[in-house]
């Protein structure tokens, strides 16, 4: 009796140390060795899947790059886990960004996911990053009616002669556009979407969503949504990375917590319970 | 004088400036501009007796008290480190923003993540069902609490849509009826300092 | 917009006040409408007072908690802990600001006369000579001018969390035995509050911050909720004149009151004339 | 490299040092803390002394002298630390202040209190949409209900009592709901962090770290040394 009265005293009377001690561990083991735990998957990220499966290998994809510092947490895994998908698949793949820093990343996810970016012997066959074209909307314009425009790479070499730029003439020659993004996604549907068909899949922050889904899935065909929709995709594509890693983080250590308020309410009751009894 | 000066100040600006915003006047909007920017100039001229007080503080814990010599050295040394690069390179130079990427960014958001370690042992504390009100929230907040995570949705699937509603239908009156208060209650502090009856950011006692 | 009600109303105006004397800025006309009725029943209220007709306001359970905090303190023979936040007197956050200044005034008088130890922390530079101003008077007021040390106010960094660094590097090496925060706190609110809980303090917290407030509520030991913090000097310093301001808090929330009322049942009914009116 | 792997090992200690208080203060923690604040005030008057060299210097060397004014106003700020003459440092502090304050006085209101009204005028009941219309009534209950709450010159009786007890609930709701929904942000801060101390050079420190604290927990618990954290 004494020793029950013992537990629930101790229950609802948890040292703070232990608590953070538990956090911890829960944040920590998860991403050094991602443990898989369940997460279902959202529909946004099931049909971007799905399309990207269904393309005939071999078919062009226009990646365009949005990204900067600021949203590069949420969307570059997103990022990674679509090229990883897009390289099983075998689809060629053109790099382009509007705003300056997304080529940056284009390149560092090729790095991640060939292993190496123009150094690479399918660079210029397979997957080619065209840099950064100045200009917003306007431009997006214009590449729209050639997107051959651009003459020199991200690396500064000429585009003439890439045999991945011989198969582009039309816009229409893009069997998907992925846009990676944390902003809106409006001039997309603008420019590619509504005059020439492209067909568009977007991986954006969690707040843009509430936007895209205007457009879902007439014009957008998939969206990710922020670190979870690229711990999403890391699953379908069996590739866990960090945002795996991280949602593996979260769901443990939001499991902790809740174990924490349902041992912390029972100790309390019963406790409470007790006393009344006594 | 000591008192009355100020406060006659103060009134007369807050009048001025509230004017501003209803009004549009070719003199008085240019001139309410300028005053504003005048003041961010102020505030900033301010800073040094932040920095007076700093090292005063310090040198007397080193000199006089003997007490924490260590730290407060330290404290010295990374204020003139900081204050002297940017001084000699520019607050934009490469260099400066190693130094401010080395040291005051890893701390700044070690701090913040902090709160993450301290919202967990609160969440225990507080989400106890001690009350009512008390379960309200703990049920609030657990509900919004999985929602949010992955993990949520697994558990039981109405979790993201319920979190949704609690989030869009009770929260969104809590904390309007919240905000609401605090502009009326910044009126009546405002009433107040314009009538000249709150006195106690000049110094309560006289 | 000229057959609706507020096309009418606005024209009324235009014509009554003159298009050349004075030009409202579009969309500001319901607010000043508003703001001058809600001042008018607050000035009101005020000079009711000084009349005589004194308005009783119920009790503050969190205000009242400082005095509690206080006595704790001064049994431990234990520093209290005073912040007034990470504002300063610009904006949003400088009438919370101005609010814990003003309940500082009070903690310090009462802490003067029971000599217990006090440490004030506040972020902005530019807040320290009033903090420093109002807490010297308020030890004057008490009788005890030799008792303020300068060191009790502590400017500690304008960086965010540098300053939250410094106020729990004090709540833990000082053995703070009550820690009031009132005044604007962001991001820092959970880290100084819990911090505060882990060095055995009795914690008091409020500000007008609604994001942050829920960490007040979950980690401190009473909490004065957003309109609790702006009247909690005029109730503290029992001044009939500022307290009858507060009475005419409740003026204006009727106005409120009344407005959602009365708009919510005509909205029902299908006419939206009320919010169309609150548009101008 | 090297610069980069110094720095890798700097903010990793430094956030090693930082994390320390969890367990308890410390001597790590306290030198962190020091550093901080010197280098974050440092900082902080580098930015501040920038302002005024763009927004006084540059602009009176154009020959708009007036920009000089402010400079000068600001100055009797510092006669706080006369004795004598403290009170001058009222005169500009007030200006501040009825700027400060003066700025948002009225779009404040109108965003928090003309705005928020307008937006909870509901319909209660419309036929097409009872969902809407349930949720509707929660609002403007809720609202009416938690703005009755603060009510300061009267104790709540009857009918308005239900209200403003719903009014709590409400509020209490909004807690909670606040606090969980910003659970997850914070953590991913703190998972942010750990991917940092998990960088190759960095983790030698993460492991270094672990057996100073673990020979710290058998110390105190050897020595029976109550934890501080019980209040």
């Amino acid at each position: 009796m004494a020793k029950k009265d013992n537990l629930s005293e101790r229950l609802s009377k948890i040292d703070n140390r232990v608590i953070f001690l538990l956090l911890a561990i829960c944040l920590g083991l998860p991403l050094l060795i991602p443990i898989g735990l369940p997460l279902g998957i959202s529909t946004g990220t099931s049909s971007f899947y799905k399309y990207v499966e269904g393309l005939p290998s071999g078919s062009l994809v226009a990646c365009v790059y949005e990204i900067s510092a600021s949203v590069s947490p949420e969307v570059y895994p997103q990022a990674v886990a679509v090229t990883a998908h897009l390289k099983s698949r075998n689809l060629k793949i053109v790099a382009l960004g509007f705003s300056v820093t997304g080529p940056m990343f284009a390149d560092n996810a090729f790095r991640d996911v060939f292993g190496a970016s123009r150094e690479h012997e399918l660079y210029g066959k397979s997957f080619v990053n065209l840099g950064y074209i100045a200009g917003g909307e306007a431009a997006m314009k214009v590449f729209a009616t050639n997107p051959r425009m651009v003459e020199k790479d991200f690396y500064g070499r000429d585009t003439k002669d890439m045999q991945i730029l011989q198969e582009v003439s039309s816009p229409k020659d893009f069997k998907l556009m992925i846009v990676y993004s944390g902003d809106w996604m409006e001039p997309y549907v603008r420019q590619f979407g509504d005059p020439h068909g492209v067909p568009i899949a977007s991986g954006v922050t969690s707040t843009i969503v509430p936007r895209i889904m205007a457009f879902y899935p007439a014009k957008i065909k998939g969206y990710l949504t922020g670190l979870r929709g690229a711990a999403e995709y890391e699953l379908l594509v069996k590739r866990p990375g960090s945002a795996l890693g991280g949602m593996d983080a979260q769901s443990a250590a939001h499991l902790l917590i809740i174990g924490l308020v349902i041992a912390g309410n029972a100790g309390y009751l019963v406790g409470r319970f007790r006393r009344k009894e006594a | 004088m000591k008192i009355k000066l100020p406060l006659a100040i103060t009134t007369i600006i807050l009048v001025l400036m509230v004017a501003d915003y209803f009004v549009k006047d070719p003199l008085l909007n240019p001139l309410v501009r300028d005053l504003t920017k005048a003041i961010l100039i102020m505030t900033a001229c301010a800073v040094g007796i932040g920095v007076i007080r700093l090292i005063k503080l310090n040198v007397d814990r080193i000199t006089v008290r003997k007490t924490n010599r260590l730290e407060s050295a330290i404290t010295l040394i990374a204020f003139a480190a900081f204050v002297i690069v940017g001084a000699i390179l520019g607050s934009g130079h490469p260099n400066y923003a190693y130094m401010f990427n080395t040291i005051i960014v890893p701390l700044d958001s070690t701090m913040f993540a902090l709160s993450g370690f301290y919202m967990a042992s609160a969440a225990y504390r507080a989400f106890r069902a001690r009350s009512e009100e008390a379960f309200v929230l703990l049920l609030a907040g657990v509900v919004v609490m999985l929602g949010q995570a992955p993990v949520g949705e697994v558990l039981w699937s109405a979790t993201p849509s319920l979190s949704q509603w609690i989030m869009d239908v009770p929260n969104t009156a809590g904390v309007r009826a919240l905000i609401m208060g605090i502009a009326i209650g910044m009126l009546s502090l405002t009433i107040r300092m314009i009538t000249g009856h709150e006195k106690g950011y000049l110094a309560s006692g006289e | 917009m000229q057959q609706t009600p507020c096309g009418l109303i606005y024209q009324l105006f235009t014509v009554c006040v003159g298009d050349d004397l004075l030009e409202i800025a579009k969309g500001t006309l319901s607010c000043l409408v508003l703001l001058a009725a809600c001042s008018i029943l607050m000035i009101i209220m005020l000079y009711a007072a000084r009349k005589g007709r004194v308005p009783k306001i119920r009790k503050i359970p969190a205000v009242d908690a400082i005095d509690e905090a206080i006595g704790r303190a001064t049994e431990m023979g234990r520093p209290v802990h005073y912040s007034t936040g990470t504002g300063d007197f610009y904006g949003y956050d400088a009438m919370v600001t101005i609010a814990g200044i003003s309940v500082l005034g009070y903690v310090a008088k009462k802490i003067a006369q029971y000599n217990t130890p006090l440490i004030v922390t506040f972020m902005s530079p530019e807040v320290e000579p009033v903090v420093a101003d109002v807490v010297k008077q308020a030890y004057l007021a008490a009788g005890r001018p030799d008792a303020f040390k300068p060191d009790m106010i502590r400017f500690i960094s304008q960086r965010q969390f540098a300053y939250a660094t410094g106020v729990i590097g004090i709540l833990n090496r000082e053995k703070v035995a009550a820690n009031v925060m009132i005044g604007h706190f962001m991001g820092e609110a959970m880290i100084i509050a819990e911090a505060g809980y882990m060095a055995g303090a009795v914690q008091i917290g409020g500000t007008a911050n609604t994001i942050q407030l829920p960490f007040f509520v979950a980690a401190c030991d009473y909490t004065l909720i957003s309109e609790e913090v702006y009247a909690a000097g005029a109730y503290l310093s029992k001044d009939p004149l500022q307290l009858g301001a507060v009475a005419g808090q409740d003026w204006a929330r009727l106005v409120g009151v009344v407005l959602i009322g009365i708009g919510t049942i005509l909205a029902t009914l299908g006419v939206t004339w009320v919010a169309d009116i609150l548009k101008l | 490299m090297i610069s980069e792997s110094v720095s890798i090992l700097i903010s990793a200690g430094l956030t090693l040092m930082a994390f320390s208080i969890l367990y308890r203060e410390n001597r790590a923690f306290r030198i962190a803390e020091y550093m901080y604040v010197g280098a974050g005030t440092g900082y902080g008057a580098v930015l501040s002394a920038k302002y005024v060299y763009d927004n006084v210097w540059i602009p009176v060397t154009k020959g708009e002298t007036v920009w000089l004014l402010p400079f000068l106003f600001s100055l009797p700020l510092y006669f706080y630390f006369s004795k004598r003459y403290s009170w001058i440092y009222r005169i500009p502090m007030a200006a501040i202040i009825g700027v400060g304050t003066g700025v948002i006085v009225a779009a404040d209101f109108k965003s928090r209190f003309t705005e928020q009204i307008r937006m909870t005028i509901l319909p209660l009941f419309t036929a097409k949409d009872l969902y809407g219309s349930f949720n509707n009534i929660i609002i403007v209950f809720g609202v009416l209900g938690a703005l009755m709450f603060f009510y300061f010159s009267r104790e709540p009786k009857g009918p308005i009592r239900v209200l403003t007890t719903y009014g709590k609930y409400i509020l209490m709701a909004s807690f909670g709901a606040a606090f969980g929904q910003s659970f997850m942000g914070r953590l991913s801060l703190v998972i942010g962090r750990f991917q940092t101390l998990f960088e190759w050079p960095a983790w030698i420190l993460v492991l270094t770290a672990f057996g100073i604290v673990a020979i710290s927990v058998m110390r105190d618990l050897s020595s029976k040394k109550k934890p501080r954290s019980s209040a």
